[in-house]
């Protein structure tokens, strides 16, 4: 049975057909959710994609972390259920609470949209698995408001527990310690700026490294053992 | 009609560049003698005539979705209600 | 305060009993004899209301009053052709690309909104042309900018351009559009006068096209989308100081727009969700002059009548009166017409996205647009009138007494660099000069990437969208202007700009089927202004025709001019291509290490209104390069063949600083170096130089040299090898000349705007 | 040291879309009570001990720097400096 993806749509959220793409691609079965939705429909992972929710009004994602599809993810969360948060998602999952720490205005004032190259620091999450750990790829970073800043003790704290899992290697936004993207404490929940779901085709992609996210979460769905890096 | 502010301003210890930018540019307007420009928010709300507990909800609104606690801190003032007219 | 009422709303009960009272028809732009046509049309004088309407709808901007006797070439010249579903007269063009699919496209401008305020002026630009393709029943999937400054150096550009760039990034990132390309040029002519024109780009099923008649009595009227407020009030009309309100009371200056994407993303969503339900009989959007304008066009290309209760509307501002919100041009608001079966549903539909619709009338078999305001009677007019029936006028034309001089003073006959050192300096500082430099600064800045179907964004000379990932069409479109050559010769240049941008186009590999043009002039009182838009309007019709293509719609925008000095006439065309398969296409590069270089094209020695003249000499005199359509159709028939078969590695459209300029980009937007050796016996200047038309810088994968020169030669086309593309050399590498190391080149062409502006 | 405040304001007739999101997001947070919110910038100037012309030189810059005055208000709050430690 193929794994099925929640993409969950918000008023505002412009990649959700990307997301609903890339799952697609990767060959799992995007399935779309609403912000308004109480329950997961029984979705396997959920995928919160880009945009600029409720205008990002106030500061991105702050409005659509009182969604009710929000309190429904969370818990889900908490019982273990790989969750992404791509650039407007990162921020709502960092207003939420389920990830660390916030995303400000980038240092340099405007929006940029740049092929971003990024190291996988783990491949002990679940969206990440399938990469080894240390591996470069390449996905678009496109925001105004992606600079990861978190207190020193929190950044450390990432740090010691392998929960940074994307680095910027040309830092883009004036982010702390070249931070694109964490996790949770359990590796099920990640946010990162840069998009994977616009590196999922030769066509229009810098790259097709974003199906390496998606065929992650798929792995880590069928138990398929190990972490490819976990030797390292 | 009650009406409220709720200032938000990024914590110190978060570079602030766009005050920064303010601050660069200050010479250019021949002002030398500034040494820091902090940009933060102003939130204007105001509540309906016969709303109760603005207090509290200020409270709530700020402290939930005003103001990030990661970044900022807040603070609220309560304009009095202008005294009714004769 | 609460004011009464009955005292000041100006119904038609009152307009009957006070036949005399003096209105300020004047200073709402209106000339006497138009004035008079308007009580002689109501039998009485127009209500305040009737008069703001009748002011707005009769302005230049809203009723081509000066322009339609010329835009009339347009349908009269052009080629008939079964793709064209929809043409000039709706809210955009309408062209099928295969059975299924159609796209609908159209650039318009929003020029001195963004002078007054560039961020918003941009923003709102882009978010009015959007809902033109939104009102067709398609779905936007792409952006484009055409900008225009005055000189970078000047203190007000740091003002214009960076806000104008945020404007049209903020809105389009956050409505969700890719900006696909564009153009930015620089000219001190466009100092008090920049141009932004927006171009949107939408798809859809071609039976979901849409119409705007309000027809069927009983329908429902619903307005969709944001609050009405004090928006632009009379910056339709009057952009100056006309208050409608004579009890000196408020504000009496126009209010600046200001743009909310995130209800305009709401309308796109709310807007193909009911036309996919079947919900929807009428649509149309609300741009310049708000109600006023969506009502009396709906209403007139109805069958009927429609009456309206205007106080339903839903108010952002206290105290507006009856005439502000028919004149209101608060953003992001749709109109539609809809079944009263249905209007429920409608109105469920829009809830359920947080978007605001309320059903504020119903059309009507009475002929007439009656609009109520609290029960009181404050319209009563036969639609036509405001929407069909406005004047027009054959305005003065005369030939600029300065051309003939302009003429024989020549850019052929400056002074030029001579040496290879002279040379090599030109190219580098031609690559740093404003209009030739790398444009990212700006680019960046926008979104390029959202829905995952572009294919090729800026810097190429087309913009490439997938429009079905299953089938791999798609489509292909540039936008294009010249001012310079077009004030050198208006209708030369105008089908300059046509072919550049068909040249674009083609150059992509996509065959190109239609056309969509602003038109930027200075005052149509100037007779001088007026020869040139006329010359440049039978430019524009005559190259269409010759080319096959229809023009499907456009935009004019007069007045940019600051006292007498009007910008150059500037008209900017946008071509849209078909590509049967975007994996096809061809980009820009140089292929791979040990590719040809060749030229396609022939190279005279035409330097008057180049980018050297400008550059080098601040000279703009002498006639623009030569046009050869028939040369442009060989070509871009050529290269659609050629990207079918996969014969080229990348291609590269000549223009502004000619094949030095291409040669830059070329090698700055790939790995490889290039080394080039001019065919024997050319003056090396003129043929870097040069800005000769339709001429294309290709590169042929190995082995294919002989099939690309017979291709060209079966159709008389001239092709010049020119060199190899090397991953050995570095830079430029110009035998017997000079090198240009990638390092000294990426310098000099790179980062430029920012640095100008001061960052 | 003086301490300046600037609150940057939309005027009022222009439309706040920030505010408007934030206005329709209050319903989940049980506040219904609200008629109006409004967001602008508060801007926190620090001026050296010695500055001279402190309200002048904050006007030059709320006026060229801060405030679009095409669709914006400021007010100045100049804050009465401390008085001197013994
Ligand atoms: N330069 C032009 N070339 C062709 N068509 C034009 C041109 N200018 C305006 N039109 C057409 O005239 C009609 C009215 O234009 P416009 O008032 O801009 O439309 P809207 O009411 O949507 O703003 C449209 O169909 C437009 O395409
Ligand atoms: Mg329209």
């Amino acid at each position: 049975m193929t794994a099925r993806v929640g993409i969950v749509t918000f008023p505002g959220s412009l990649d959700d057909r990307d997301a609903a793409r890339a799952v697609h691609l990767a060959g799992a079965e995007p399935v779309g959710l609403w912000h308004d939705d109480a329950a997961l429909a029984g979705v396997d992972a959920v995928f919160l994609p880009g945009g600029f929710s409720y205008g990002d009004a106030l500061r991105c994602g702050a409005i659509a972390r009182f969604s009710q599809v929000m309190d429904a993810i969370a818990q889900a969360a908490e019982r273990g259920m790989p969750v992404l948060g791509v650039c407007n998602g990162f921020q709502v999952l960092c207003e939420s609470h389920l990830l660390p720490g916030a995303l400000v205005r980038n240092a340099h004032l405007r929006y940029r949209n740049r092929p971003a190259r990024l190291r996988v620091e783990t491949d002990r999450t679940a969206w990440t698995r399938r990469f080894q750990a240390g591996a470069e790829v390449v996905f678009p970073a496109k925001h105004g408001e992606g600079r990861y800043v978190a207190d020193e003790a929190t950044l450390d704290e990432l740090e010691r527990s392998g929960r940074v899992v994307f680095r910027y290697l040309d830092n883009p936004n004036g982010s702390m310690r070249d931070i694109a993207g964490v996790a949770n404490e359990a590796g099920n929940v990640v946010g990162l700026m840069p998009h994977p779901e616009h590196a999922v085709e030769a066509l229009t992609g810098p790259s097709t490294d974003g199906l390496g996210v998606v065929a992650s979460v798929l792995a880590h769905l069928s138990g398929a053992g190990e972490p490819q890096g976990a030797n390292r | 009609m009650a009406r409220v502010v709720v200032d938000v301003m990024l914590k110190p210890e978060i570079l602030d560049p766009q005050g920064e930018a303010v601050l660069g540019a200050l010479p250019r307007l021949n002002v030398t003698e500034v040494a820091s420009v902090r940009i933060g928010k102003r939130v204007e709300i105001e509540f309906d005539e016969n709303a109760r507990n603005v207090e509290e909800q200020s409270r709530v609104i700020a402290d939930q979705l005003l103001a990030n606690p990661v970044i900022e801190d807040f603070t609220i003032y309560i304009e009095p209600s202008p005294i009714e007219a004769p | 305060m609460t004011r009464e009422l009955a005292m000041t709303v100006d119904t038609v009960g009152v307009a009957d009993a006070t036949p005399d009272e003096k209105q300020p028809w004047a200073e709402l732009g209106l000339k006497e004899d138009e004035y008079e046509r308007i009580r002689k049309i109501l039998g009485r004088r127009p209500t305040q209301s009737e008069l703001a309407m009748y002011s707005i709808m009769w302005s230049e901007h809203c009723s081509y009053k000066s322009s339609r006797v010329h835009l009339r070439q347009f349908n009269e010249k052009n080629p008939r052709t079964p793709r064209l579903l929809a043409g000039i007269g709706e809210n955009a063009g309408v062209v099928a690309i295969d059975e299924h699919i159609a796209v609908t496209f159209k650039v318009e401008s929003h020029n001195h909104p963004s002078y007054v305020e560039p961020k918003q002026g941009a923003a709102t630009g882009v978010g009015g042309i959007i809902r033109d393709i939104i009102a067709m029943g398609a779905r936007p999937i792409a952006v484009m900018d055409s900008l225009r400054f005055g000189a970078i150096d000047h203190p007000d550009t740091a003002r214009v351009l960076p806000g104008v760039v945020d404007g049209i990034g903020h809105y389009g990132n956050c409505v969700g559009l890719p900006n696909i390309g564009g153009e930015t040029y620089f000219d001190p002519c466009y100092q008090g006068n920049p141009l932004v024109n927006a171009l949107s780009v939408g798809v859809m099923p071609r039976s979901r096209l849409q119409s705007m008649q309000a027809s069927g009595a009983g329908n429902i009227v619903i307005l969709l989308g944001a609050k009405t407020g004090r928006d632009g009030i009379g910056g339709v009309s009057v952009l100056a100081s006309a208050t409608f309100s004579e009890s000196g009371e408020g504000d009496a200056r126009p209010s600046v727009q200001v743009g909310d994407p995130f209800t305009e993303k709401l309308l796109i969503e709310v807007c193909l969700e009911l036309f996919d339900a079947g919900l929807v009989v009428g649509v149309q959007d609300l741009g310049g002059a708000g109600l006023t304008c969506a009502l009396s066009e709906t209403a007139a290309a109805g069958d009927g009548g429609m009456h309206v209760d205007l106080e339903l509307v839903p108010l952002r501002a206290k105290g507006m009166e009856p005439h502000d919100i028919l004149a209101s041009e608060s953003q992001e608001r749709m109109l539609l017409i809809v079944d009263p079966a249905k209007a429920e549903e409608v109105l469920a539909r829009s809830h359920r996205w947080g978007l605001l619709a309320t059903a504020i009338g119903t059309v009507t078999g009475s002929g007439r647009l009656v609009i109520d305001f609290h029960g009181q009677t404050v319209v009563d007019v036969p639609p036509k009138s405001l929407a069909d029936e406005g004047p027009v006028y054959d305005r003065p034309i005369a030939e600029p007494n300065d051309l003939a001089l302009i003429a024989v003073d020549r850019a052929e006959t400056l002074p030029r660099p001579s040496t290879d050192e002279e040379i090599r300096q030109t190219v580098l500082d031609m690559a740093a000069s404003p209009n030739l430099c790398d444009k990212s600064w700006i680019t960046e800045q926008y979104d390029s990437s959202v829905f995952g179907n572009t294919v090729l964004g800026a810097p190429h000379d087309a913009g490439v969208i997938r429009l079905d990932e299953r089938t791999g069409v798609g489509i292909a479109i540039s936008l294009d202007g010249n001012g310079r050559f077009a004030r050198l010769d208006p209708y030369t240049g105008a089908q300059l700009a046509l072919a550049e941008a068909y040249r674009n186009v083609a150059v992509t590999g996509a065959t190109p089927i239609a056309v969509s043009d602003c038109l930027n002039f200075g005052s149509p009182e100037d007779p001088h202004v007026m020869w040139q838009f006329e010359r440049a309007v039978t430019g524009i019709a005559d190259g269409c025709q010759k080319l096959g293509i229809p023009v499907t719609g456009g935009n004019v925008s007069f007045y940019n001019q600051t006292g007498r000095d009007a910008i150059h006439p500037t008209p900017v065309i946008g071509v849209l291509g078909v590509l049967d398969d975007v994996a096809r296409r061809i980009p820009l590069g140089l292929g791979r290490t040990g590719d040809t270089i060749a030229l396609l094209g022939s190279t005279a020695e035409e330097l008057s209104g180049s980018e050297w003249a400008a550059v080098k000499h601040g000279h703009l005199g002498g006639v623009p390069p030569k046009v050869d359509l028939d040369h442009e159709m060989k070509l871009a028939e050529l290269l659609a063949r050629l990207a079918g078969t996969e014969q080229l590695a990348a291609a590269h459209d000549l223009s502004e600083g000619g094949l030095a300029q291409a040669l830059v980009e070329a090698i700055c937007h790939s790995g490889l170096g290039a080394q080039i050796l001019l065919p024997e016996g050319v003056d090396p200047f003129t043929y870097l130089f040069s800005e000769s038309s339709g001429r294309v810088l290709v590169v042929i994968p190995r082995g294919q040299e002989l099939a690309v020169r017979t291709a060209c030669e079966q159709r008389g086309l001239p092709i010049t090898p020119l060199g190899v593309t090397d991953a050995n050399t570095d830079g430029l590498h110009l035998r017997d000349h000079f090198d240009l190391g990638r390092a000294e080149l990426e310098a000099a062409w790179r980062g430029r705007i920012g640095a100008r502006l001061g960052e």
